[in-house]
């Protein structure tokens, strides 16, 4: 796309069409809907991290007046070992299934055991209180230390490590070993004037969506089975489910309910095969929604990390090596994502020698679940810390060593393919001439900058757009919208289309009325989707060209289409969209757009952060007092609620820098699965969060778009980090920076 | 516990008579706000409820030349929005604020945060501070008890099955008396706390201490009165050494314990912290009253 | 379990139910009376999703058991704004894009209209203290507290 | 010929870390590679991400191949 493009709807921020369903409370959400006769399910769940479950008797529960059905792993039509797409990568069908209901043992406090369906929900409650479990309760591994220690109490006595030179003969709590090389690190760092190196710990920490997962289903062996469910990508959820139920996929209709946040953690199922179960067991249609408590302990926390790196540069600045070992946390089965943890690390940077290895490593607790840029926040959070080090070391100002060593255009990655355009110096440029940056610090201050990167991802999104006769017109899109994305995406097509956004109204269709789709994540949506959209619109307007033409006897090709009006180049004619539309019934029909696309050339979303905090030195509290987030947003198509990702992804980054973590007792039991302990950042906590904009184009959109769900919360962790320890003058290498942590570092007990 | 039968009595009389007399174990409810999460916690054993919100003097307060008499169950938003109350009870009022969000304050009762005898509870200390007493009231009759000996342990008071309480009754303080409550948190809203400190001066013209009260909350299985860090303060101008002596005293006095919200090291340091931040706040206001 | 027969006034319409004295007035709401704006996100009264009115006061339907609304006046999103006209605080939430996901949405719109009933000028930080029960997990609260200060200025403009 | 860099983890088994091979697509690419590596495994192969000349592609079975392409492999990125 040319950089000077003009354009008329993209870039203002207009009123999203979801909007007054949400204000109003009229928007359905995982919990909302409600079917005749239907009944509800509850899940009995582990109190212990770690135990072989020696005998499961449901049959007092089974009798209980009001139970209608009962169900247990051994309901899983006989899974086998296969590979399944899901937001995190690959998830093993059989590791999903012993997750949605555990078999024979389980793996972390509040694992689903039994799920029972009742008339009420009480009445499942008081159901579940009738299950007779024997435990043989089994030591617990709460960390990877532990977890890697020879003689660690094994998870999965059939797990080996991969990615071994040699196969490992006996079983090992870590699944894989992998490793990114380039250059020599030997010899970078024999080059380096100056070298610094630092182990730093990260804790679990939990997406905190607000709405608790949630799905209302009904089974029919007609094979009309429908799930309604809260959830980033309901093909996904249509996959996993009917897989698990060895059913037909033409026979499972998932419906995205709205959403009320996933930050990645709604891309894999834990309640849904379990719901159509107990439908198919009872007959009644089932409705299930887990308590917050549930939320906690058995859904999505994002990996616990533990990492050591090593960075070496000449006393000119120039960064000559780049090494690093990461040990991610899977929780209790495979797939951590410490592989995206290595390939983004050290990207931000133009380093000829990098060394990284990764270890993805099960522990007794929950499995963890993509959240926001998965991986990469806590492994640059580690790079970007030292980085800040390195400056002190060198006496250079942070922005200009990274501007530096920034990776640019042609930059190679680790990770193989070379750059092509992306914004990060363009944003360490902004950062450093903000105002925020000019400020001076007051006493007990301190100011952290940190970059953070991230891939983007494209792939497949199907669109329709059916014109209606009168000139409006529905886009039909497979991408829950959750952020607000609807809005760009009639922005977009209205752009393509040159009609008013109003006319457009843009749904979410099901699995059965739109093709499929990939799951709302990976900061694809307004780039894919919205490429998707855009073809669509592009198709709508050819066949409007060729309605119009053939009503003027000329040729397509005669017609031009300028602001959703058809003009016929060769007279004096012309036809709105609204004309032709209205005409459609006798020029062959009515008029339906389409796009499905397997998006490529996302375009990656850098981004750096300013972060000035204030520490109590009495108590240890520290207090975020300004905050400027920059981030390259290709295009903006909607500013405001790309303002608004960068400002979520903030706070979110703030809240796991300072306060949020699970607590586990020495039983590996979680002791704050609930929002009054996992301190999620509150409104009182924080300043205005400063949001610039930088707009790079990505060339490989149509008009210029990169993701920018993700980038935001990366760079927090070591912002804030690196601000606290700016304040108090003493290394930090552990989150969360919680008062009694930041107190004892400011004593020397650290 | 499962609430299988609700009661809203209208009179203290028929309130007393529904506390007895039922084999199913019956809790007065007055907020609610910790009782009814308690009850979804644990759903299987019945359990009946006496709302005591209909109650008129229960919900209603006096404020005259003998103090404050208020009624348990006044919510916290109604009693911090209470101009009178706030100008010579500012801690109290503080502690009332500080209880949980706007709306959990829309329920939330001062006494309801008394019963439920939290270690952590806000008001407790702030209560303790001021010389509060409990007036209960049971079949047998009515009885006056010092707050700081009415809660006996973690979640456990003097009030004996049948009884309830009737008021919360203060003195008025003199000019020169005035108390602050400070507790600490990780964030600014939300949490529980890890400490706190309820702390009332009195300052004659020459702005010498008189008599002083230091209470210390989440520090030990129930709120402290530690009259030894109190007597650290009287006799002083509360000069900076004074007041950290006073400080250090509380720390020691301090028992906590480790758990998710706080360590044994942290909460004794904090507890000191807030002690000595909260008598400069007293003071302040004890000489603007003078 | 017998059921209680409740007869309570929700944002002004005479109303009646039947509940179990277990349910919260959150569980009548939305399961019995199908009124689903009123959002769950704990059931403990520490996210705010559940913002109503009981009297004119500001609490959360989690923590009030449903039989309480008898004789009260229940105030709920479903009160505010009509399918005609939304009130100045729900468009300067669209107007400031002030949600992402919008689950805590209705909550904070009825936190809001009850702040600014009780304090028609909040500053920045009186506002960001009071809402500090509607946990918001998308927006970082920017946006919200933007929305907020302006609605409180239209509707000072407007009075 | 396109030039074909390994991943990190495929180097275990093909020892070398780039080679160069004849292919005018993406299937013939992998024919040529698997051919030559018979250690490395075809499906999971399959199933990788690719960048063809720079550009990251999840599904790269009909791609085609120039002669001065350059090839990464690398696993399939997901997101949150």
């Amino acid at each position: 796309m040319s950089e000077a493009r003009e354009f008329k709807y993209i870039g203002q921020s207009t009123i999203r069409p979801d909007g007054f369903d949400k204000v109003t409370g009229r928007a359905n959400y995982g919990a909302d809907l409600s079917l005749p006769g239907m009944i509800w399910g509850k899940i009995l769940r582990s109190p212990h991290a770690h135990a072989i479950i020696k005998r499961l008797d449901t049959s007092r529960a089974e009798a209980f007046p009001g139970v209608l059905a009962v169900a247990t792993h051994s309901d899983f039509p006989s899974v086998t070992d296969q590979a399944i797409e899901s937001g995190e990568g690959s998830l093993t069908l059989l590791d999903l299934a012993r997750n949605v209901l555990a078999k024979d043992k389980v793996l972390y406090h509040g694992h689903a055991i039994v799920a029972i369906a009742a008339k009420t929900s009480a009445i499942a409650e008081q159901a579940l209180a009738l299950i007779d479990i024997e435990y043989e309760v089994l030591k617990p591994v709460m960390d990877v230390r532990e977890a890697m220690a020879a003689g660690a109490p094994i998870l999965h006595p059939d797990m080996f490590t991969q990615g071994l030179a040699e196969k490992p003969t006996t079983a090992s709590n870590v699944a894989t070993r992998l490793e990114y090389k380039m250059g020599d690190i030997e010899a970078g760092f024999k080059d380096a004037d100056v070298v610094v190196e630092r182990e730093f710990y990260t804790p679990t920490a939990h997406q905190g969506y607000i709405e608790p997962h949630a799905c209302t289903v009904r089974f029919e062996k007609d094979g009309q089975s429908m799930i309604w469910c809260s959830t980033q990508g309901h093909f996904d959820v249509r996959a996993s489910t009917a897989k698990l139920l060895a059913m037909d996929l033409g026979k499972l209709k998932v419906i995205a309910s709205e959403i009320g946040g996933g930050f990645g953690g709604k891309t894999t199922v834990y309640l849904e095969p379990v719901a159509l179960i107990l439908s198919r067991k009872s007959g009644r249609p089932v409705k299930m929604i887990m308590d917050r408590d549930e939320v906690f302990k058995a859904t999505g926390p994002g990996s616990a990390t533990r990492s050591w790196v090593k960075i070496g540069a000449r006393k000119d600045g120039t960064i000559t090596a780049m090494q690093g070992r990461l040990a991610y946390e899977a929780g209790a089965f495979k797939g951590s994502p410490v592989m995206m943890g290595c390939m983004t690390a050290f990207t931000p940077y133009a380093v000829s020698n990098m060394y990284i290895e990764g270890f993805d490593v099960v522990v007794n607790k929950a499995k963890v679940a993509a959240y926001r840029a998965p991986g990469a926040p806590q492994a640059e959070f580690a790079v970007e810390m030292l980085v800040n080090e390195l400056a002190v070391k060198l006496d250079r100002d942070p922005i200009d060593l990274r501007l530096q060593n920034a990776a640019q255009e042609g930059t190679q990655t680790i990770y193989g393919p070379k750059f092509k355009r992306v914004g990060l110096v363009e944003c360490l440029e902004a950062a450093r001439d903000s105002k925020h940056y000019q400020q001076a610090l007051a006493a007990n201050q301190g100011r952290g900058v940190a970059a953070g990167f991230w891939f983007n991802v494209g792939g497949q999104s199907s669109v329709h757009i059916n014109m209606n006769p009168d000139g409006t017109g529905t886009i039909v899109e497979g991408s829950p919208d959750i952020g607000g994305s609807r809005a760009s995406m009639q922005m977009m097509a209205a752009e393509a289309m040159g009609i008013e956004p109003g006319r457009l109204k843009p749904i979410i269709g099901d699995t059965e009325n739109v093709a499929f789709s990939a799951g709302t994540g990976g900061s694809r949506t307004t780039f894919a989707t919205g490429m998707a959209v855009i073809e669509a619109a592009e198709d709508v307007v050819a066949q409007m060209k060729q309605r119009a033409a053939s009503m003027w006897n000329v040729t397509a090709e005669q017609v031009e289409w300028v602001d959703g009006v058809a003009l016929n180049t060769a007279g004096e004619d012309r036809l709105s969209l609204a004309e032709i539309c209205a005409g459609a019934d006798r020029t062959g029909g009515q008029i339906s757009g389409r796009g499905n696309i397997n998006a490529r050339g996302a375009g990656p979303s850098f981004a750096v952060h300013l972060c000035d905090v204030e520490v109590d030195k009495d108590t240890g509290k520290v207090d975020v007092v300004r905050y400027t987030a920059v981030q390259d947003a290709g295009k903006a198509i909607h500013p405001k609620y790309v303002e608004g990702q960068y400002q979520g992804g903030a706070v979110q980054g703030i809240g796991w820098a300072l306060n949020e973590e699970y607590i586990y007792s020495a039983d590996g039991l979680l002791e704050n699965a609930g929002f009054l302990d996992y301190r999620i950042p509150v409104a009182s906590d924080l300043p205005m969060i400063d949001a610039i904009i930088v707009e790079v184009p990505n060339n490989f959109h149509p008009y210029g778009v990169r993701g920018v769900g993700e980038s935001g919360i990366i760079p927090p962790l070591a912002a804030v980090g690196y601000a606290v320890e700016n304040a108090i003058g003493v290394p930090v290498t552990d989150l969360p920076l919680s008062p009694p942590r930041v107190f004892n570092l400011i004593q020397g007990k650290g | 516990m499962a609430v299988v039968d609700y009661n809203a009595p209208q009179s203290v009389q028929e309130a007393v008579a529904l506390l007895s007399g039922s084999d199913i174990k019956t809790k007065v409810m007055a907020g609610g706000t910790d009782l009814i999460i308690q009850s979804k916690s644990q759903a299987v054993e019945p359990l009946r409820v006496v709302d005591l919100k209909h109650i008129a003097e229960m919900m209603s307060y006096s404020l005259d030349d003998g103090g404050l008499s208020l009624g348990p169950c006044m919510c916290c938003a109604e009693f911090t929005a209470l101009h009178d109350v706030e100008m010579l009870y500012p801690g109290l009022v503080e502690a009332a604020y500080l209880i949980g969000s706007t709306q959990v304050q829309g329920r939330a009762s001062i006494g309801g945060n008394l019963c439920n005898s939290s270690p952590a509870a806000d008001t407790i200390p702030a209560l303790i501070a001021i010389g509060a007493k409990c007036l209960i009231v049971g079949a047998g009759g009515e009885r006056t008890v010092a707050v700081e000996d009415f809660v006996t342990g973690v979640g456990r008071n003097c009030m004996q099955p049948g009884e309830l309480l009737q008021r919360i009754l203060v003195a008025r303080p003199a000019p020169g008396s005035r108390d602050a409550y400070l507790r600490f948190i990780p964030r600014t809203e939300m949490d529980i706390a890890v400490a706190g400190a309820g702390v009332s001066v009195t300052l004659d013209s020459q702005g010498v201490c008189t008599a002083a009260r230091i209470a210390i909350g989440a520090v030990a299985q129930t709120a402290l009165l530690v009259a030894s860090a109190a007597d650290a303060l009287v006799g002083t101008k509360l000069d900076e050494a004074s007041v950290a002596k006073a400080a250090a005293v509380a720390s020691a006095a301090a028992s906590p314990i480790t758990d998710r919200r706080g360590t044994i090291e942290f909460r004794r340091h904090i507890v000191g912290v807030l002690v000595k931040r909260a008598t400069l706040i007293a003071k302040e206001r004890a000489q603007a009253s003078l | 379990m017998a059921k209680l027969h409740i007869t309570t006034s929700i944002n002004g319409e005479a109303t009646e139910f039947l509940c179990e004295p277990h349910e919260t007035l959150l569980d009548v709401l939305r399961n019995d009376l199908q009124m689903t704006g009123t959002k769950e996100g704990c059931g403990s009264g520490d996210c705010g999703a559940c913002s109503v009115t009981v009297d004119g006061r500001l609490t959360c339907a989690c923590l009030v058991l449903g039989v309480e609304a008898a004789g009260r006046e229940i105030g709920t999103i479903e009160g505010i704004g009509s399918s005609d006209k939304l009130s100045v605080i729900q468009e300067k939430f669209l107007e400031h894009a002030a949600l992402q996901c919008g689950i805590c949405t209705p909550g904070l719109v009825v936190s809001t209209q009850a702040l600014l009933e009780q304090n028609p000028n909040p500053t920045e930080a009186e506002a960001r203290y009071f809402l500090a029960g509607n946990l918001c997990r998308c927006t970082g609260y920017d946006k919200i507290i933007r929305a907020v200060l302006d609605a409180a200025a239209t509707m000072r403009g407007a009075a | 010929m396109a030039r074909v860099t390994f991943s990190s983890t495929q180097q275990q088994f093909t020892v070398d870390a780039e080679c160069e091979v004849d292919a005018g697509n993406y299937r013939e690419l992998i024919a040529a590679i698997t051919s030559r590596y018979p250690a490395l495994d075809r499906a999971e192969l399959l199933q990788m991400a690719v960048a063809i000349d720079g550009e990251i592609i999840h599904e790269p079975l009909l791609e085609l191949v120039d002669s001065d392409s350059e090839i990464h492999f690398f696993h399939f990125i997901a997101g949150g």
